[in-house]
């Protein structure tokens, strides 16, 4: 039966069920599937904090988001076209994501009595068939026995079969979403084909099986066309924001013809990195577990002072056990990059949310006057442009430097067009030459007209020095008590950071006119969410502008000109206002935050409503 | 850790321009003098050689060595020396930090190091004390100890630096002490030469804070009686007469003297017998209790690799089998595809 | 540790109404059911016990204990539990924590809290993997092992936890695993019971990322050849005959093979033994070796006295010989002088 | 001979030696007689890091800088009107603190040819013969040879006789500003009669060669008398900003009917505390030396969570470290205190020299948003007041609480009217009782009115309880992930610090009329140089007021509109403008900082010029 085919500009489809499930899967191939026929794409994967939560439980659900269109797709969505729940738990943890009127396909077999009773539904009250979902397009299947069917030959355990439902799932969507599935096949058979030939073709029998019974049931009224984006000519692929730091940092070290040294320890959300580096033995990385985040950041400065580019990645908790090394980094004026992949605090707090409520520990968490450079990447795809831009800056200005990504870049994905390699700055570290020296003499800070030192590797000789986290004297780098030197070398460092701005282009509107009435400023992963709600508010007509940073320190040089430009300053965070309280300082204007400390990303709608209230409650 | 000798080089050539700022009768200086002199007779090229240490007064250290050096902050020297490591083998790491930094706010990089088996030189200058800041027990000060914050005598039972060493895994442990420049200067140059990471625990006397701790071990008079100086494939002999030793009937080890020729089931020194250095670096003797104590390599095990031999191998195991990096097939990954032109 | 008994008390009494989150086939709920029995049968009351525990998945332990508990951060149980026990000493404090969370980040502070012998018990889950963060290498992951950190197998030399405490001067020494409910239990009790610092490593098997780690020492089938049960005062037997054992020939541990009958110098086990404990730390056969792995209690102190006890010695010493504080003199100090009126 | 007496408000007077000479035994026990001579005081201590320099050189120079008057004396003094160098190196490096005309006593045996050039002056040069000291009242004497002679019939050696000379030096500064001798031998004696009564003899007879050779020798055209300062009647004792912290926490501790349990690790300047509470078994002190500053914060957390007061000082390196365990005790809410006696940084710096820059650090240095009161000292003895008044707060509102102390006040003494202990505020914990229960279940985060929540200690049947550093549920305490929790959880412990500042008085005016042309505000150890300053200028007639805040966390509630009512403000600090930038971005004033970040106080002459600046050009 042909289906009449509608056309839409995008889709959010939510995969949600127990985290055994495989819904992060699921989302993922679909992602791929979708990027490779053309579509942009955004997704956002949310998993519980625990291992193996207890079965059909509220705190054992596992989610994924994912949103394609026929435009660039900024965001996953504030809420979802369609939602797939395998189970009691899965519904009533994601329905409020659902729109009104939007697909809810649900697997009547996770509604038994044991799992209504664990998503804490009152006795004898089955949402399935008590009319609370009236208003929602409601696609009731029994999975479980569709997927026991379609593989009731093969000799695989009940068990297996159970976790294979997704791929039911899958292509069930794909033919309502008319993907192709052939590519959906191949990328998820090419997963078992060589460990498990048997997993592999009942998976593909599981996606026709699916796929066939869209066609043939008359569950759906029409089928849905995403027409392709118009994109740029390249090469792409669709990325996370993890995997993206790491390439950025692999394509800089290569550049600069160093070696990337990696030292990590085992933490959410920035394990991944970990995991990314120990793969790339063979790209010139020296991975390395060490035994806590301290050890980690002592490791990397170790490999900055050897001459080679030291990097580490952690979040919260681990970055602020890095605070006092990070200060010796400062002082000894060495080369590294340190990654916050921020979650919601304080403490442990929420380690898989995101957050962004590290900004003011980033720019001041250590004792004394110790300044860093602090980047932040606005996309999952962006924290590959962030991450070598950090090592560009670490290795020419020779200090360490500050990543700020998040929770909701990390495991996020997009599309992403790959640069060549070529096409990239070039990074050229200011190693000690016989220039450098003074009467035959080497001296570890005798600084250049910018005010970087040069960078004098062991195993060189004439150039031995000696460096430490003592103050020291201008020039030859010897320890010193003088007031007046340590007052100099103070704002020699500050100076020399500042300096930074002078080199950088300068900020321009991300959106809209360079002054006017409102200005919307972020920083980090609410880029998108901003851009969109400008978007819309412009497009409503508002006098709204979208002002995003990448560089909080030092912040571009023509940044308080410009906000001045703006009678107001709104200044949405992920946080209790930390970017808001930075632009209040510096340039003396009346920003006003939007504060959203939940664990979960800004909604477009949410913000397009604050932006209306900014602009019309005078 | 062998090197070309430089014929020519001496002891000053590893010393740098700066003053040594210990306090006049510290231990330190004696060890700074061998330590130039072990590097000259090894006749490693200085610009190879790097220094780092933590924060305290053995960790100066590295101001007043020609070579390259980093000061690090309080505890963290092994970390620190694992990225340099790692990515510069080549290079002679030497460790230098003391009770305090390495045992009390470092214990955990040390204790970690050892277990990785990174191939560096530590140097542990013990004078159970923390000196540069006054006076406090540290991690190896003893029962009764009085001092700025046990005023009242210690009560904490104190790390037996080799022991502990010996439990995390280490590949080399050592003790010597600042008063025998010849033992000290033989003990170094086996560490300096060790592959992989060689614990010394140097008894280094603080004359300011801690005078005399070791006297009963280091001066004349004492130190036939309590020190017991290990050698490989000798008899553990000791005594002003050389006439007492150890001897073992099953597991209890026994004092033994003798006056006519030594007993047959006398302990003979095997720095690479795990078992005997089980029992050799539980054995603390102290003058009260009439043991000795055992100074010299207590173990060496000369097989294990080290972390950077393995690290190696696994790369070039996969370079061989998977190729080098193509950096443009990384980008792409494993699923690309092209749009346009 | 030792308290009156309350005859109604069960396991039950001791959980919390929290539900228990690890995965399914875990490990832990072995433990967890053994630690609440144990205080049962020692009738500890439940508000006397304080669980502390780091971060990881057996740091959630305190969660499911009906007793006062505080879940902390990484690697920082012990140093939690410092001030606990110093200001409230007659508390029962369990420290729980994990391979990771214990030996890596706070390796540390566990071996200073087991120098300095406080009363506490200390629980270390190994599964040799990072569970909590997804699979990585532990400090006691095995050479070959790979991980999401090491895709290539792991290369780093794992720590012996039990040499390690040992090493560290602990007074009481243990090894148990999760799947002998009995064993467990009573190595737990005789922990709890212990007056100073219980380190007691639990195997316990992680379904999900090392599933089978210990199978060769916990199966029916392997544990009788591997696993070396120690009972104080009887011999090192083990075996599906129990005809094999230690026997000692000067310093070399030797294994033995007896059909009829035990040999004369068969290693008797002596848990207060010093030397023979240092051995047996050491001691960590694997099937592919031959040797067994000894469980139970290897060493036990029972002389040395805690912490606490010396710090109430010194202070009733302090209060009896200069009285106790009168806060005026010490606001006084020992100049002051009165102006006016 | 009776000399010509001179009435003087005050003097100021720097010891300087080498590390071994006794400078600063000599100056505390002079400042202990002139302030039992009824003289207000202040004293600066000032020594090099290394334990032993090596004798002779510039770093191994120690001083001890004291001032006393018949006023109230609030700094050390800018300048000294005597100068005591001990040997050629003391002089090189104090000679700039002598005012043109002072009184420059030399031991001319530390000038021989050895010294000299230890000193780096220039071959065949000897500042005492060369006429360079010609705008200097010098007084030449070989101390050395005049120790000896008066010691010539005891068994001492030389040695121990160079040791002395300290002796007759305080000797005969007794004798020319008229300080008892009595009194100075009842204090030195004491020291050493009961271990060696030979060198207490020999102490006592120096002392008085000293006073004899200024009675006898015509050095001195004139004697000085200082008359008493007018004090309000007590009991007076001098005391160091380190004993007052201590004494602060024990009567506190005592006041609340708790333990006082101290963790600390060895850290220049906060050792001394450590020493002092190792001092007080006998008063229910429990001291503890932790294996580093991650371990003394978490002891502290252990002794919070077993019902006592939990404290633990340090300075900037370990309170770098101790950021992440400071997330976890806003977690738990549990009272405790930590103090950062400041120093220079950053990175280990100079670590026996003053700054005041983690002032940020101390608010914003963890990540998340966990917002800590933060308090700081303002004199050696106020230091008393402020541990007092954070352990008040800590136990009051169940939270951690930061006092910001530094080198100087650290080391420094003043006066100090010791406060009766009945006079000081109760201190009530919010101890946990059946009316905590709901239904007969304890919720460890069931809040009162103030937002504060119970606390209930282990032992106590019924009130069993887990907490930790996961974000938890509202009331309950149980672990939550509920993204609507979280955000109130925030706001909740926001709201609980904020709620401090409306039960504090508000904040007044220090000096001045509380509106108009120029606020001077100020915070920590400024305070004396601040004060004195605008009290110069006022009483040069400028219009200008000074503020000095002790609460940083919450800033006093009308602190706004107070800065709001004068036209200009100027932040003196030992940053780079830390307090600057907190009151620009809160009120958004145009507060100005002027910085000085050289490891030394502020000087009163320095202040001076810079308020006439600000307020001439305008």
């Amino acid at each position: 039966m042909e289906r009449h085919r509608i056309v839409i500009p995008d889709v959010v489809i939510v995969f949600a069920g127990d985290s055994g499930e495989g819904m992060q899967l699921a989302g993922v191939q679909f992602a791929h599937t979708s990027a490779l026929r053309g579509n942009d794409i955004a997704t956002f994967p949310n998993y519980p904090a625990e291992i193996r939560a207890p079965q059909g439980t509220l705190a054992g659900v596992s989610s994924f988001q994912l949103r394609f269109g026929s435009f660039e797709v900024l965001t996953p969505g504030d809420q979802c076209d369609v939602l797939v729940a395998m189970n009691a738990a899965a519904l009533k943890t994601h329905l409020h994501l659902l729109k009104r009127g939007g697909i809810l396909i649900v697997n009547e077999a996770g509604f038994d009595r044991r799992n209504l009773r664990l998503a804490g539904y009152p006795e004898a009250e089955n949402p399935l068939t008590n009319g609370s979902l009236s208003d929602y397009q409601l696609i009731k299947l029994n999975i479980s026995q569709l997927v026991g069917a379609a593989l009731a030959d093969t000799g695989l355990s009940v068990r297996e079969k159970e976790r294979m439902k997704n791929m039911f799932v899958l292509g069930l969507l794909a033919w309502l979403f008319g993907r192709p599935l052939e590519t959906l096949e191949e990328l998820v058979t090419a997963k078992f084909r060589a460990r498990n030939p048997e997993i592999a073709a009942a998976n593909s029998r599981l996606l026709h099986a699916g796929y066939n019974f869209g066609e043939t049931s008359e569950l759906f009224a029409s089928r849905y066309e995403i027409p392709q984006a118009e994109l740029a000519p390249g090469v792409y692929r669709s990325i996370s924001g993890n995997e993206a730091l790491v390439l950025g940092f692999v394509v800089a070290a290569h550049k600069a013809g160093l070696k990337l040294f990696y030292a990590g320890y085992p933490i959410t959300p920035a394990s991944e990195v970990l995991h990314q580096m120990s793969n790339l033995l063979s790209y010139d990385v020296y991975p390395f577990q060490a035994e806590d985040e301290i050890a980690a950041i002592s490791a990397a400065i170790g490999a900055a002072f050897g001459g080679h580019l030291g990097v580490t990645a952690t979040s919260g908790p681990g970055f602020s056990l890095m605070s006092e090394t990070l200060g010796l980094a400062v002082m000894l004026e060495l080369p590294l990059v340190v990654c916050d992949i921020q979650r919601a605090g304080p403490s442990t707090g929420m380690p898989t949310k995101p957050e962004q409520a590290d900004l003011l520990q980033a720019l001041y968490g250590r004792h004394g006057e110790a300044p860093i450079p602090v980047l932040a990447a606005a996309t999952p795809a962006d924290c590959f442009q962030t991450a070598y831009e950090a090592t560009r800056l670490a290795l020419h200005w020779m200090t360490p430097v500050i990543v700020l990504s998040d929770a909701f870049l990390a495991n996020g994905s997009d599309l992403w067009r790959i640069p060549s390699v070529e096409s990239l700055p070039p990074i050229t570290p200011p190693f000690a030459t016989e220039e450098h020296k003074s009467n035959g003499v080497f001296h570890p800070y005798q600084r250049d007209t910018r005010g970087v030192r040069p960078w004098a590797i062991p195993g060189t000789p004439g150039f031995e020095h000696r460096i430490g986290g003592l103050e020291k004297e201008d020039i030859t780098g010897n320890v010193s008590y003088d007031p007046l030197n340590h007052e100099r070398m103070v704002q020699l460092r500050a100076a020399k950071i500042e300096q930074i701005a002078a080199e950088l282009p300068p900020q321009t509107v991300t959106l809209g006119e360079p002054e006017g009435e409102l200005a919307v400023v972020g920083w980090g992963s609410t880029y998108g969410s901003i851009y969109s709600a400008v978007q819309e508010c412009r497009a409503q007509g508002l006098p709204v502008s979208h002002i995003h940073l990448r560089y909080l320190n030092p912040l571009p040089r023509n940044l308080g000109q410009l906000l001045r430009g703006f009678r107001r300053i709104l200044v949405p965070e992920l946080n209790s206002g930390h970017l808001t309280q930075l632009l209040r300082a510096r340039y003396l204007v009346d920003a006003k935050a939007y504060e959203k400390v939940q664990g979960i990303p800004l909604t477009v709608s949410e913000l397009v409503e604050v932006i209306q209230e900014r602009i019309h409650h005078d | 850790m062998t090197e070309a000798l430089h014929p020519s080089v001496s002891a000053k050539d590893y010393a740098s321009d700066q003053e040594v700022r210990w306090c006049p009768g510290c231990g330190d200086y004696a060890i700074l003098k061998q330590v130039q002199t072990v590097l000259a007779e090894l006749g490693v090229p200085r610009e190879n050689v790097v220094f780092i240490s933590g924060i305290g007064c053995s960790s100066r250290f590295p101001y007043y060595m020609g070579t390259y050096g980093l000061h690090g902050i309080h505890g963290r020297a092994p970390a620190i020396a694992y990225g340099l490591k790692i990515t510069r083998p080549e290079l002679h790491v030497w460790i230098v930090t003391g009770d305090g930094d390495g045992l009390s706010i470092g214990g955990n990089h040390l204790i970690h190091m050892l277990r990785r088996n990174m191939d560096v030189t530590i140097l542990l200058f013990n004078n159970e004390v923390y000196g540069l800041t006054k006076g406090q027990i540290s991690p190896t000060s003893r029962p009764g100890q009085r001092t700025p914050s046990t005023p009242w005598g210690s009560f904490e039972h104190p790390f037996n630096p080799v022991a502990l060493a010996f439990g995390a895994g280490a590949t080399f442990v050592a003790r010597t002490m600042d008063r025998d420049l010849a033992h000290m200067r033989s003990v170094l140059k086996r560490a300096a030469q060790h592959r992989g990471a060689a614990f010394v625990e140097i008894y280094q006397n603080c004359p300011v804070f801690n005078d005399g701790a070791f006297f009963a071990y280091t001066e004349k008079e004492s130190k036939p009686d309590n020190a017991l100086f290990l050698e490989h494939g000798q008899p553990l002999v000791f005594g002003q007469n050389r006439d007492r030793g150890f001897v073992l009937e099953g597991t209890a080890l026994r004092l033994a003297s003798f006056s006519d020729g030594l007993p047959a089931n006398l302990w003979i020194h095997d720095e690479t017998d795990r078992t005997k250095a089980a029992l050799l670096v539980q054995l603390l003797g102290t003058p009260d209790d009439g043991l000795p104590r055992p100074f010299g390599v207590l173990y060496a095990d000369h097989t294990r690799p080290t972390y950077e031999e393995l690290l190696a191998e696994r790369r070039q195991h996969l370079v061989q089998h998977h190729g080098g990096g193509d950096l443009s097939a990384l980008l792409r990954g494993k699923n690309w595809w092209t749009i346009g032109s």
